[in-house]
């Protein structure tokens, strides 16, 4: 029983660590006021150069690096059209998905002349924290875990510290509420969201890069498929707090945990693989519809921001 | 000493000059009032001299020394802090969040929140302004958001207050207590820009009064030598009624009676408790109160947008307690919401589909299921002439017209649907002299015309001058009935602060 | 990729949504096309496809070009081949991994393998393998071409070794790495030792697992080609199955006059069209090489019936 | 949203016309950067996509969908919803109508007008769970639609599989009584797979316009989607709106699936992950400014950059991929409104804030 604990536990860490950085990535652009659907978009670009840079160099902590840099550079673009051109946020991101998608594609088949990237060989590896890792049940999983895995949790918690215990958090939680009364104030608005926008882009290509050096090791147009999305959802449903998305990402990670669990305890007899793949997504919509219910978002998101003073 | 010199300030916005070469001149240590017509310039020309807009003409100095200034935060070097129109407030931030922000007091990286509370809490005893730092400011009341707001400006040292219309959202206690507070300022040596447009208000507190009409600066006169009437001719540049023309109120058969009605709030608070009402025809009554003691719940009730928790609500003698609000719209009740531009009108809708948002299933808006746009516009027309709606047409989206005139439009909207109860909230909130004037003729009319009108307002003046009898509530009851022609605003206060009161008359 | 004609033979191959490269049967039968071109001398062209509904224009400009025939990869094509085949009577097309329900039109050669048969020597090498008597698959999405290597899979096994238990997991996904690292991490966790693919890119996600685990202790088994190269040493064999074989010998018996059109091509041990990968013997000792031999001579000799369904594996498995 | 609606001014027909050639502008430089002629790309796509009969066929087949994902996205947006489940409504769709197609027996345009209305009424139930919750618990429509595509996956799938298919990767194909398939109209563009269904796209097109534009229920989705608040005291039911917007959203969803099925493939068949067509439709919705005739254009700009795009990669080696750059370019450049500000600092002029 306790090493099924470990299994269930290890599969939701191991499913959840790209979700919550992105979800952290969508955390500070959303707080900020604007709309980040193009989580799925940063995270794809991040997947990709971190497979790219990695197999260039050898080095996959460069490989993160490079991609955090590349979910910057995407980021912009999102930046610019939605607080610069005053552009619909929800469209712009929605180019961005489009943008990374076929940049990324396009130069894969380009640099390799093939759907996919080669197999990355220096991919990141497991990190076990010596004594911490031999702990029943949650040291296999919590501390024999990928640096990325690690990352996400220093991210989650560096987020609240930042968003909730710094000036800088508290204006960019401001910008998000009330863009005129913190401009008021003296914040740039327009610095704020620019900056938290990068910010989440680099968090987002930091979970995509898990997926294509950490637990992936090549890069592929499927590399990402809609991860992104969960984690937009996986914000909203943790009510566009850390720790409500680190919870919610890890719940989405647990249910997808216990679908697996019930094919290797033989309920496909029973049921449907099909079936017990729905799990995870059935499991999200009745734990919104049953506990959580309203999620109240910051009250400037998606709003143009105008400001007189040119 | 000049602690404010604004000089030829012009300022166009598209199709519009907002500014145009205004003066302004504001002494040390005075208290200096702002006025002129809704959409004089007034807000403008302050959103200038904080930096939030920049001038396209004109110079400023500050204690006599040229200045530009081009954002807030040099405002805020400048010693210039603003009470804004409409609050400048983080809702999910507590109190002192919301003071501190762009200023925060730090220790090693992260915000000091105990040195920001004790601050805040020092200047909040200084002054006089009582405030709880950690509340939020969603939980706390109008006048305690706007304690806030003027203690954000002491913090940076703000030795010129600018307050924007601060009496408009306060009720007469809150009103009196703001006074007190700007004498305890200008004693403590700050300077005072005031933007109202209640005359009483400039003649009790003000030293010098500045009118400005359509951008232009009319003229600067010491408030000793000036009357209320000659300010608002000043103002309006033509004479002003201020008392209500009215003959004597013929009430007919009940129109509105309230029984025993009991109703939660949005939390499950009962905030309506057991409440007795009855609304006759051909009379206003004035339903006053201190903010947030039921009156909205009431009317909420009473319009089906809120379910009654107990009692009944009779519309001519019928029961509407469990109606749907369109049923009961049906039924006639006619309704001005307290916040227009939240309930009263589809912002992005024209002006010809918001005079129908009630009725465009109705002949002859509709056919079948079909709308019918030449009609609609048709009806448009006829009111925006019939109400002085100013509009460029009747095709224009309600956004683009000032709150005046989105006022007018609702009420032109909710009258021409002829209903037997009218029910007003605060409907002159805001608005200038001129335009009180019209709306409250408006609502005379009604009554004369034989409607029931339910005046809600936190103005005591005209709850004083439009109703024929006037309940107070107080804690979501009726504390008293009074009589306008023989109480008083004291003694209404009284009542409305929970006091009890000799002579009331008789409910019915 | 245009190739001069020479002999006017010319050749059309048509990717799934997979695309060209997927180091899986497209790229295969494209090593196919291009072997063509070397020694047929033929012109040959692909066109990758987007979206399932793409293979049919696709199909249908290599026929407007006049092509000599025109290949569908994969048994999505099943239905686009019938309907374009009936539209153009005169074209000649091919497709693979489908025997199109076994109504093939009469110009269209069908190419099946007998994956089953090759999955059977890879149970036979798990089953004899294994140190904890647990042994797995994981299988993609679940349908009846992945049924094959399963019940090929769990029969080699049985017969080899009938205490092991064969943990069977399907991703439902060809797509999701993360799954397949995840289900293989599972799989090892709990005892199982040797893991047999088949499932597209999710296997990758099972050579990344067993690459960071214990050399010598656990291992994979990969498909279509040698998949060796993912986990040097860490995989035991691949089941490799000759694409290129196949689509190369139907369009130079076409070439030669000969076209099987309206017939199932079915290759299997026999036809060394599915096999066992030239680099298992790196770590499969001599003996278990010698028992996969065997068990492939008595099915090539057809005295092993290979079940391909799980109907024929309960049976199977009674006996 | 609002600021889209500029895109009915005529100016805003500019806007898009030089968005457009940026895009493609922008397309090109990323061929070039990478040794390909862009030229000789463009000739070919739009050759491929226009001018032989065939290739229009299909090109208006690619059409048909976009154009029914678009006005589901549209159709919600308008109403203050952000329907992102449209793919997971158009699977719904499919797998309603090939039910209706395999499993019933009616005479041929009863039968495939049948197999469309289960479609449509399918589509539409499943965007009535997101609206439900939507409106009763205040569930953020956005996660639940999201959830929704997967369950949508899966469930077609598994009935695939185990129902419709004894065990096998896809279906038969639907009785031909239930195809949207017109011998005739094949004909005319050279046995293409043009079908009737682009005639349900264009109705339902004008369907939108007269129900939004024209009806009392039109004109309170509307308001309730500009203005909840106000709508309620207008003595409108919100939640109700919510509901049917999102209904009819999924019923766009849902006859774009039936498109798909009764008249591209004829058959379901067991789907690795999503085609697409759903989130599509969000670009050509927002590109379209959510207006049925914008709609219908930017869903012909986006047909025939994808069907055309495959032969762009035939005839010139260029990836597929780089029609995504310039489709993202497209609605960047639209939505940045980036032209008129080019324009306008041309004229010297600032720009503007507007109201
Ligand atoms: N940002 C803006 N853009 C365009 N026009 C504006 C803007 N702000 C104000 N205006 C216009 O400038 C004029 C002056 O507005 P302002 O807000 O200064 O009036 P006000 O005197 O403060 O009125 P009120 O008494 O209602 O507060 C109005 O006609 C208004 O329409
Ligand atoms: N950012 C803006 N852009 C364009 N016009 C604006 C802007 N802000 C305000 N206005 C215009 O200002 C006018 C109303 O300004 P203001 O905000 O002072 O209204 P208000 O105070 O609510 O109404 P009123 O002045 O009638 O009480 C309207 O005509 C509105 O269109
Ligand atoms: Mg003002
Ligand atoms: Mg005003």
């Amino acid at each position: 029983m306790l090493d099924v604990m470990a299994n269930i536990l290890q599969t939701t860490v191991l499913y959840s660590t790209p979700l919550v950085l992105a979800a952290m990535g969508g955390l500070f652009s959303e707080r900020s006021g604007v709309v980040n659907i193009a989580l799925e978009g940063l995270m794809t670009i991040g997947a990709f150069t971190a497979a790219v840079a990695t197999l260039a160099t050898g080095n996959p902590w460069l490989g993160l690096a490079a991609a955090m840099l590349s979910g910057v550079a995407f980021a912009w673009p999102h930046a610019a059209a939605s607080i610069r051109f005053k552009a619909d946020q929800v469209v712009s991101g929605v180019a961005i998905n489009f943008l990374a998608l076929g940049t990324s594609v396009y130069l894969v088949k380009h640099l390799y002349d093939s759907g996919q990237t080669p197999t990355v060989q220096e991919t990141l590896k497991r990190m076990p924290i010596p004594g911490l890792d031999q702990i029943p049940v949650i040291g296999p999983s919590l501390f024999n875990a990928f640096p990325t895995t690690y990352i996400a949790l220093v991210v989650s918690i560096l987020s609240y510290i930042v968003l909730y215990r710094t000036p800088f958090g508290m204006r960019l939680r401001a910008v998000g509420e009330h863009p005129r009364a913190a401009e008021t104030m003296g914040v740039n608005v327009v610095r704020m969201r620019y900056t938290a926008v990068l910010i989440s882009g680099a968090l987002a290509a930091l979970g995509g890069a898990g997926l294509s050096i950490a637990i992936g090791s090549e890069f592929n147009q499927n590399t990402v498929a809609g991860q992104g999305f969960i984690a937009l959802a996986a914000l909203i449903f943790g009510k566009w707090h850390p720790f409500g998305a680190l919870g919610a990402a890890s719940f989405f990670g647990f249910a997808v945990a216990l679908a697996l669990m019930g094919q290797f305890f033989g309920l496909t007899q029973y049921v449907s693989s099909e079936v017990l793949n729905m799990l995870p997504y059935v499991l999200t919509i009745l734990a919104l519809a049953g506990f959580v219910g309203r999620a109240e978002a910051p009250a400037a998101i998606g709003k143009v921001y105008e400001t007189d003073s040119r | 000493m000049n602690a404010v010199e604004m000089r030829g300030i012009t300022k166009r916005f598209p199709g519009i000059v907002a500014n145009d070469q205004v003066h302004l001149s504001v002494n040390q240590g005075e208290i200096h009032a702002l006025l002129g017509e809704n959409g004089a310039g007034k807000s403008t020309l302050m959103n200038i001299l904080f930096g939030l807009y920049q001038p396209d003409e004109g110079e400023i100095f500050i204690r006599e020394k040229p200045v530009k200034i081009t954002g807030p935060t040099k405002a805020a070097a400048l010693g210039i802090g603003m009470v804004h129109q409409h609050f400048m407030l983080v809702e999910p931030f507590t109190v002192t969040e919301n003071i501190i922000l762009g200023a925060e007091p730090t220790s090693r990286g992260c915000i000091d929140r105990h040195r920001a509370e004790r601050e805040v809490r020092e200047i909040s005893e200084k002054y006089g302004l009582r405030v709880d730092p950690t509340a939020r400011i969603r939980d706390i009341s109008v006048g305690m958001q706007q304690r806030v707001e003027i203690l954000k400006t002491l913090y940076r040292g703000a030795e010129v207050l600018i307050f924007d219309e601060p009496t408009a959202v306060l009720s007469p206690q809150e009103i009196d207590e703001l006074m007190e507070i700007m004498e305890n300022l200008v004693r403590e040596g700050k300077t005072i820009i005031f933007i109202t447009h209640k005359l009483k208000e400039i003649m009790r507190i003000c030293d010098t009064v500045t009118v400005i009409r359509r951008g232009k600066t009319i003229g600067s006169t010491s408030v000793k030598g000036t009357s209320e009437q000659e300010l608002a001719s000043m103002m309006v540049g033509r004479e002003v009624s201020f008392s209500v023309n009215k003959q004597e109120s013929r009430p007919g058969k009940t129109v509105l009676k309230v029984q025993s009605l009991t109703v939660k709030d949005s939390r499950g608070v009962e905030a309506v408790r057991g409440l007795d009402l009855e609304v006759r025809a051909g009379e206003i009554v004035g339903l006053a109160g201190v903010d947030g003691n039921g009156q909205s719940e009431l009317l909420e009730a009473i319009t089906g947008l809120r379910k009654a928790h107990a009692g009944d609500i009779l519309l001519n003698g019928e029961a509407i307690t469990r109606l749907q609000p369109r049923a009961i719209a049906r039924r006639g009740v006619g309704h001005i919401p307290e916040d227009r531009q939240k309930r009263g009108l589809v912002l992005d809708f024209s002006i010809g589909e918001n005079m129908v948002l009630q009725t465009y299933d109705q002949t002859p808006f509709a056919k079948g299921f079909l709308l019918r746009y030449p009609e609609i516009f048709r009806h448009a027309k006829r009111l925006i002439e019939d109400f002085d709606v100013r509009t460029p047409d009747e095709q224009t989206h309600a956004r683009a017209l000032s709150g005046g005139n989105q006022q007018k439009a609702i009420i032109a909207r909710e009258v021409d649907r002829d209903p037997d109860l009218l029910i007003a909230a605060q409907p002159t909130r805001g608005l200038d002299v001129g335009a009180i004037e019209f709306i409250h003729r408006r609502l005379v009319e009604q009554r004369d015309k034989g409607k029931a009108v339910l005046l809600m307002s936190l103005e005591l003046d005209e709850i004083l001058k439009l109703s024929d009898r006037i309940a107070v509530m107080y804690g979501g009851r009726i504390a008293g009935w009074l009589n306008p022609k023989t109480t008083n605003e004291e003694e209404i206060g009284l009542l409305m602060a929970g006091g009890k009161v000799g002579e009331e008359v008789a409910q019915g | 990729a245009n190739n001069q004609a020479d002999g006017g033979f010319k050749a059309g191959l048509v990717t799934d949504t997979g695309g060209l490269n997927d180091e899986s049967f497209n790229q295969t039968a494209w090593e196919g096309m291009e072997k063509a071109k070397k020694e047929l001398g033929a012109d040959v062209k692909a066109l990758e496809s987007k979206r399932d509904e793409d293979y049919i224009p696709n199909l249908t400009r290599f026929i407007r070009e006049k092509r000599d025939i025109t290949w569908g990869i994969g048994f999505k094509f099943e239905k686009s081949m019938r309907d374009v085949a009936e539209q153009f009577p005169d074209a000649k097309l091919g497709i693979v991994d489908s025997n199109m329900g076994g109504k093939i039109p009469s110009n269209v050669v069908a190419v099946t393998f007998k994956e089953e048969e090759g999955s059977f020597l890879m149970g036979v090498i798990a089953g004899s393998m294994t140190k904890t008597n647990k042994v797995g698959f994981i299988g993609g999405i679940t349908s009846p071409l992945i049924k094959k290597f399963e019940a090929g899979y769990v029969a080699g096994v049985h017969a080899v070794n009938p205490k092991a238990k064969v943990e069977v997991v399907y991703a439902e996904s060809f797509t999701d790495e993360a799954k397949g690292r995840t289900i293989a991490a599972n799989m090892y966790d709990q005892g199982v030792d040797i893991v047999y693919h088949a499932s597209g890119g999710v296997g990758k996600g099972l050579f990344n697992e067993v690459k960071t685990r214990k050399k010598g202790k656990y291992w994979a088994i990969g498909v279509d080609m040698d998949q060796s190269r993912l986990a040097p040493d860490h995989t035991l064999s691949s089941m490799v199955k000759r694409v290129d074989v196949a689509v190369f010998d139907v369009m130079k018996d076409l070439k030669d006059g000969k076209f099987a059109g309206g017939k199932q091509v079915e290759l299997g041990l026999k036809d060394q069209a599915v096999a066992v990968a030239d680099t298992t013997d790196k770590y499969v000792p001599a003996d278990v090489m010698k028992k996969v031999e065997d068990y492939r001579q008595q099915i090539v000799d057809g005295k092993i019936n290979v079940p391909a369904t799980d109907e024929e594996l309960k049976s199977f498995l009674k006996k | 949203m609002k600021h889209l609606e500029q895109i009915h001014n005529q100016s805003a027909w500019l806007t898009s016309l030089i968005s457009v050639l940026l895009g493609m502008l922008v397309g090109a430089g990323m061929m070039l950067a990478a040794g390909y002629d862009p030229l000789l790309a463009y000739g070919a796509l739009f050759q491929n996509a226009i001018f032989q009969p065939y290739d229009l066929g299909e090109t208006i087949r690619t059409i048909t969908p976009l154009i029914l994902t678009g006005l589901a996205v549209g159709l919600a947006f308008r109403t203050g919803l952000f329907n992102i489940g449209v793919e997971g409504q158009m699977i719904i769709g499919s797998l309603a109508a090939a039910i209706v197609g395999l499993k019933f027996s009616l005479p041929p345009v009863l039968h495939s007008a049948a197999a469309v209305a289960a479609a449509a009424v399918a589509g539409a139930l499943w965007a009535f769970i997101p609206g439900l919750l939507k409106a009763v618990r205040g569930v953020h429509e956005v996660i639940t639609t999201i959830m929704m595509n997967f369950i949508a996956l899966n469930l077609s799938n598994w009935l695939v599989r185990t129902w419709l298919s004894n065990g096998a990767d896809s279906t038969d194909k639907i009785k031909e009584s239930a195809s949207l398939r017109w011998d005739l109209l094949s004909q005319w563009f050279d046995n293409s797979r043009i079908h009737l269904g682009i005639m349900i796209a264009l109705l339902a097109a004008y369907g939108m316009y007269v129900l939004l534009w024209k009806t009392t229920y039109g004109f309170e989705l509307r308001a309730v989607g500009y203005n909840p608040h106000a709508s309620e005291y207008a003595g409108m039911n919100v939640k109700r709106s919510i509901l049917s917007s999102m209904m009819i959203s999924g019923m766009f969803a849902g006859l774009a699936g039936a498109c798909q099925l009764l008249g591209t493939s004829g058959y379901l068949s067991i789907r690795g992950g999503f085609e697409g067509i759903g989130f599509d439709g969000i670009a050509v919705a927002l590109l379209g400014a959510n207006a049925p005739i914008g709609i219908l254009l930017a869903a012909v700009l986006f047909g025939v950059l994808t069907y055309g795009g495959g032969n762009m990669q035939f005839a010139a080696d260029v990836p597929f991929e780089v029609i995504r750059v310039v489709f993202a370019a497209i609605i960047l450049f639209v939505a940045a409104n980036l032209s008129q500000s080019i324009f306008s600092r041309a004229r010297g002029m600032r720009r503007e804030p507007h109201a």
